[in-house]
């Protein structure tokens, strides 16, 4: 426990948490790149088709569009959970993780709205519907694009990290209540509860199962990116960036 | 980055007044100021000087609590002033450049407003408003009570402000440029009340872009490059 | 999957399924270029930084406290 | 120590009624808007009545937001209330002061944007104008809550106006949900208490959370 501890202060400092995400990067992708290959080959090709109502192929969508649906969630639960820490800790890196979240997760949620309308079209034939899933996605679109935009706004950064931090959590306290008024409505104006229960077919599981962990890890290996980089934006005058852009170049003119 | 470990420990200091240890402040990635320590003892009064753009208001909002330092603490009376039992912000006044008065209320009701604000039902408002008549006419506003804030000269609006300082019982004060664009009454009369402050025990920190010869001062503190 | 002319025409859904597929792939891509090129551009920044004479470059803040004359 | 910050709030706000009359105003004429926009017919402007006076309400509420915290954080008074009291003490006085001062007065009109709404039409015993009022009198607070904390993140922000919109108009959505279905109800002879129970709900989770949020954020913008 002291250990585990020990070791997450030590990922508050900018200079070890740049040099370990640099070891583990390299890993992270090499793992992406695997499992994308298997479930994309089982996606595109060996999945079984959907055979109700003559869908067929427009399963395929599905192995993108419940990653990036489930990732635009997750994301920002764990900016929420990083903005926590860094307001409570007082630890700057939680910061910088909550920044870095934040363009992954708009783009995964802005995939799972384009996903789930392109799938629309076929199986409902319009290709927007403001069935419950959709119309919280919609919002939670807005509340990362609203996130990114508070924090682009200051010209100091500590005020923008811990003003927009709270907005993250805020907002992350509201994501069940927009979700549950949402449904909420939608079972009112009834008709559109297009999403079917029912437990998934167990020969949709693997190239689903495979998609999920690709995604995750590709989301995780971007999010990484960019905290690199931000790691660098904040910590230019430090005597350690310096000699890590200098030391680069100097292998560079030797080779 | 502080950690836990050091947060938590108790150190004892041994100075009265306002300390500040090994403070950090930094504004984006520009360094401010880096491991300063300061102690304003009590009936001293300190001088802090500098060109702007130099840390000075950032120096002064630290030592305010209004702004968070990156690293360092500040202690009032060998306590943390955001420990409840260092009543710091009880005995604080800090007047900034910004006036923080109201244009839409009276001269009258914006100090009584502030007055309330700091002692509570326990200022009687009978005596409050007669101290107030008191001071304004000592700074040549007499009679002006009733008047919206709005309506005053720039300089009569200064006047208002520095007024605070008589009507708020307090044991330190910060002060931000407070004798820019005084007159020299005025002036002679802001020093007067500051060592009088001094002589009751006040702790006194000040800006300013000159030295002020009508005010002897104890020690001065300026930000410098190394 | 039986062919490759299924393959890429999906049924009749073709369009629907690569479209979503392409358009994860640009984002994503997207995403991945720009990361990596702002962590170069930072580098960059810092390394012509670096060359500037150190005098020209930000000092740190000392508090100087003194006596008054 | 609040009954001093909300007597100075409410003595600031009579001198500056205009700038509170501004958005009332604007909620009436956005309603009255509709029938010429849509039809003038009773029996269509009934329909659309719970949606528009509440889009219109929510509207209104965004527009004097920048009445909340702003001039306190310009001229400077800001920084000295929250030397003197703890910043939830501020915030909550603040947003009592804001409500009583620009959702209570929209409560209040709601019946004569009612009226222009043809609200009652066809309709003799029942008067969907209390149930109206009744779900504005516990949605606004909530709206009030939440743009306080929207309020106080953007203080120090370089741009403002608009911003403070994108960042709360999603978390007014539930608000709105509900808001407007309980007219809607109402006005299909249904059971109206569970939705009006919800915004209560509501609007004690935002008790709970927004004072302590919007007090946090305007130590943020302040320092």
């Amino acid at each position: 426990m002291a250990k585990a501890w020990r070791w997450f202060h030590q990922l508050g400092s900018p200079k070890y948490l740049f040099q370990k995400t640099g070891q583990w990067l390299p890993w992270i992708w090499g793992a992406t790149l695997i499992l994308l290959a298997v479930g994309l080959y089982y996606s595109l090709w060996a999945s079984p088709l959907e055979a109700r109502q003559g869908q067929g192929h427009t399963v395929r969508i599905m192995y993108i569009h419940v990653p990036a649906a489930a990732l635009s969630m997750v994301g920002y639960i764990a900016m929420a959970i990083a903005a926590i820490v860094g307001l409570v800790w007082k630890m700057k890196m939680a910061f910088a993780v909550v920044r870095s979240i934040a363009p992954a997760g708009a783009a995964m949620t802005f995939l799972a709205l384009f996903t789930g309308s392109v799938w629309g079209k076929p199986t409902w034939g319009t290709w927007w519907e403001w069935d419950a899933r959709m119309t919280s996605e919609l919002l939670l679109l807005f509340l990362y694009l609203g996130f990114i935009a508070l924090h682009a706004s200051f010209s100091d950064r500590s005020k923008a990290d811990k003003a927009s931090a709270i907005l993250a959590i805020v907002g992350v306290i509201n994501i069940p209540i927009i979700y549950f008024s949402v449904k909420w409505w939608n079972t009112l104006h009834q008709g559109y509860s297009v999403t079917q229960k029912g437990a998934l077919a167990p020969e949709f599981q693997v190239p689903l199962f495979t998609m999920l962990a690709g995604m995750y890890l590709l989301f995780a290996a971007l999010v990484i990116m960019r905290l690199r980089a931000e790691i660098i934006l904040r910590n230019q005058k430090s005597r350690w960036v310096m000699e890590w852009a200098t030391a680069d170049a100097k292998k560079v003119t030797h080779d | 980055m502080p950690s836990l470990s050091s947060m938590s420990q108790s150190q004892d200091i041994q100075f009265d007044g306002l300390y500040a240890h090994e403070l950090t402040v930094s504004r984006s990635e520009n360094v401010l100021l880096e491991d300063a320590e300061l102690h304003l003892a009590p009936a001293t009064i300190t001088y802090l000087y500098g060109e702007n753009g130099t840390g000075k208001t950032s120096l002064m909002r630290c030592l305010t609590g209004l702004l968070q330092p990156d690293d360092g603490k500040i202690y009032w009376n060998k306590k943390p002033i955001n420990h409840p039992e260092s009543g710091y912000f009880q005995d604080l006044i800090f007047l900034a450049h910004s006036l923080s008065m109201k244009n839409e209320l009276t001269i009258a009701e914006n100090l009584t407003f502030y007055a309330q604000l700091r002692c509570g039902g326990s200022y009687n408002n009978k005596e409050l408003q007669a101290d107030i008549s008191q001071v304004l006419t000592d700074l040549g506003i007499g009679g002006l009570e009733g008047r919206m804030f709005a309506e005053l000269s720039a300089g009569q609006q200064h006047k208002v402000a520095l007024a605070r300082l008589m009507l708020e019982p307090a044991k330190i004060w910060i002060l931000d440029e407070p004798f820019v664009n005084l007159d020299q009454k005025t002036r002679g009369w802001l020093a007067a009340k500051t060592l009088e402050f001094k002589a009751q025990g006040g702790v006194v920190l000040f800006t300013s872009h000159h030295h002020i010869d009508e005010l002897p001062v104890d020690q001065k503190v300026g930000v410098e490059h190394e | 999957m039986t062919s490759w002319h299924e393959f890429i025409f999906m049924g009749k859904h073709g369009a629907y399924v690569w479209s979503s597929y392409l358009m994860t792939l640009v984002v994503l891509l997207g995403l991945f270029i720009g990361f990596r090129k702002m962590l170069k551009s930072l580098k960059k920044q810092v390394q012509s930084e670096a060359m500037l004479p150190s005098d020209k470059r930000q000092k740190t803040r000392k508090l100087k406290v003194s006596q008054p004359d | 120590m609040i009954s001093t910050l909300l007597k100075r709030e409410l003595k600031v706000a009579r001198r500056n009624w205009i700038g509170l009359a501004i958005p009332l105003l604007f909620f009436i004429i956005v309603v009255s808007l509709f029938p010429f926009a849509v039809s003038p017919e009773a029996p269509m402007l009934q329909k659309l009545a719970p949606g528009v006076i509440w889009v219109a309400a929510l509207l209104s509420m965004l527009l004097s937001l920048e009445q909340f915290y702003r001039s306190d954080f310009q001229d400077g008074s800001l920084e000295q209330l929250l030397l003197m009291s703890s910043p939830t003490s501020v915030a909550i006085s603040k947003i009592f002061a804001h409500w009583l001062l620009t959702g209570l007065p929209l409560v209040i009109l709601s019946p004569l944007l009612g009226l222009l709404m043809q609200i009652n039409y066809g309709f003799e015993h029942i008067n969907h104008t209390w149930v109206l009022m009744l779900s504005l009198m516990l949605g606004t607070p909530t709206l009030c809550l939440l743009g306080a904390v929207g309020m106080s993140l953007t203080l120090a922000a370089n741009r403002n106006g608009l911003l403070v919109s994108i960042l709360i108009i999603p978390l007014y959505v539930p608000v709105l949900i509900f808001g407007a279905s309980t007219v809607t109800a109402s006005l299909e002879s249904l059971r109206y208490n569970g939705e009006l129970a919800i915004l209560g709900a509501f609007l004690m989770i935002a008790i709970v959370f927004a004072p302590f949020a919007s007090g946090r954020a305007l130590k943020i913008s302040v320092g």
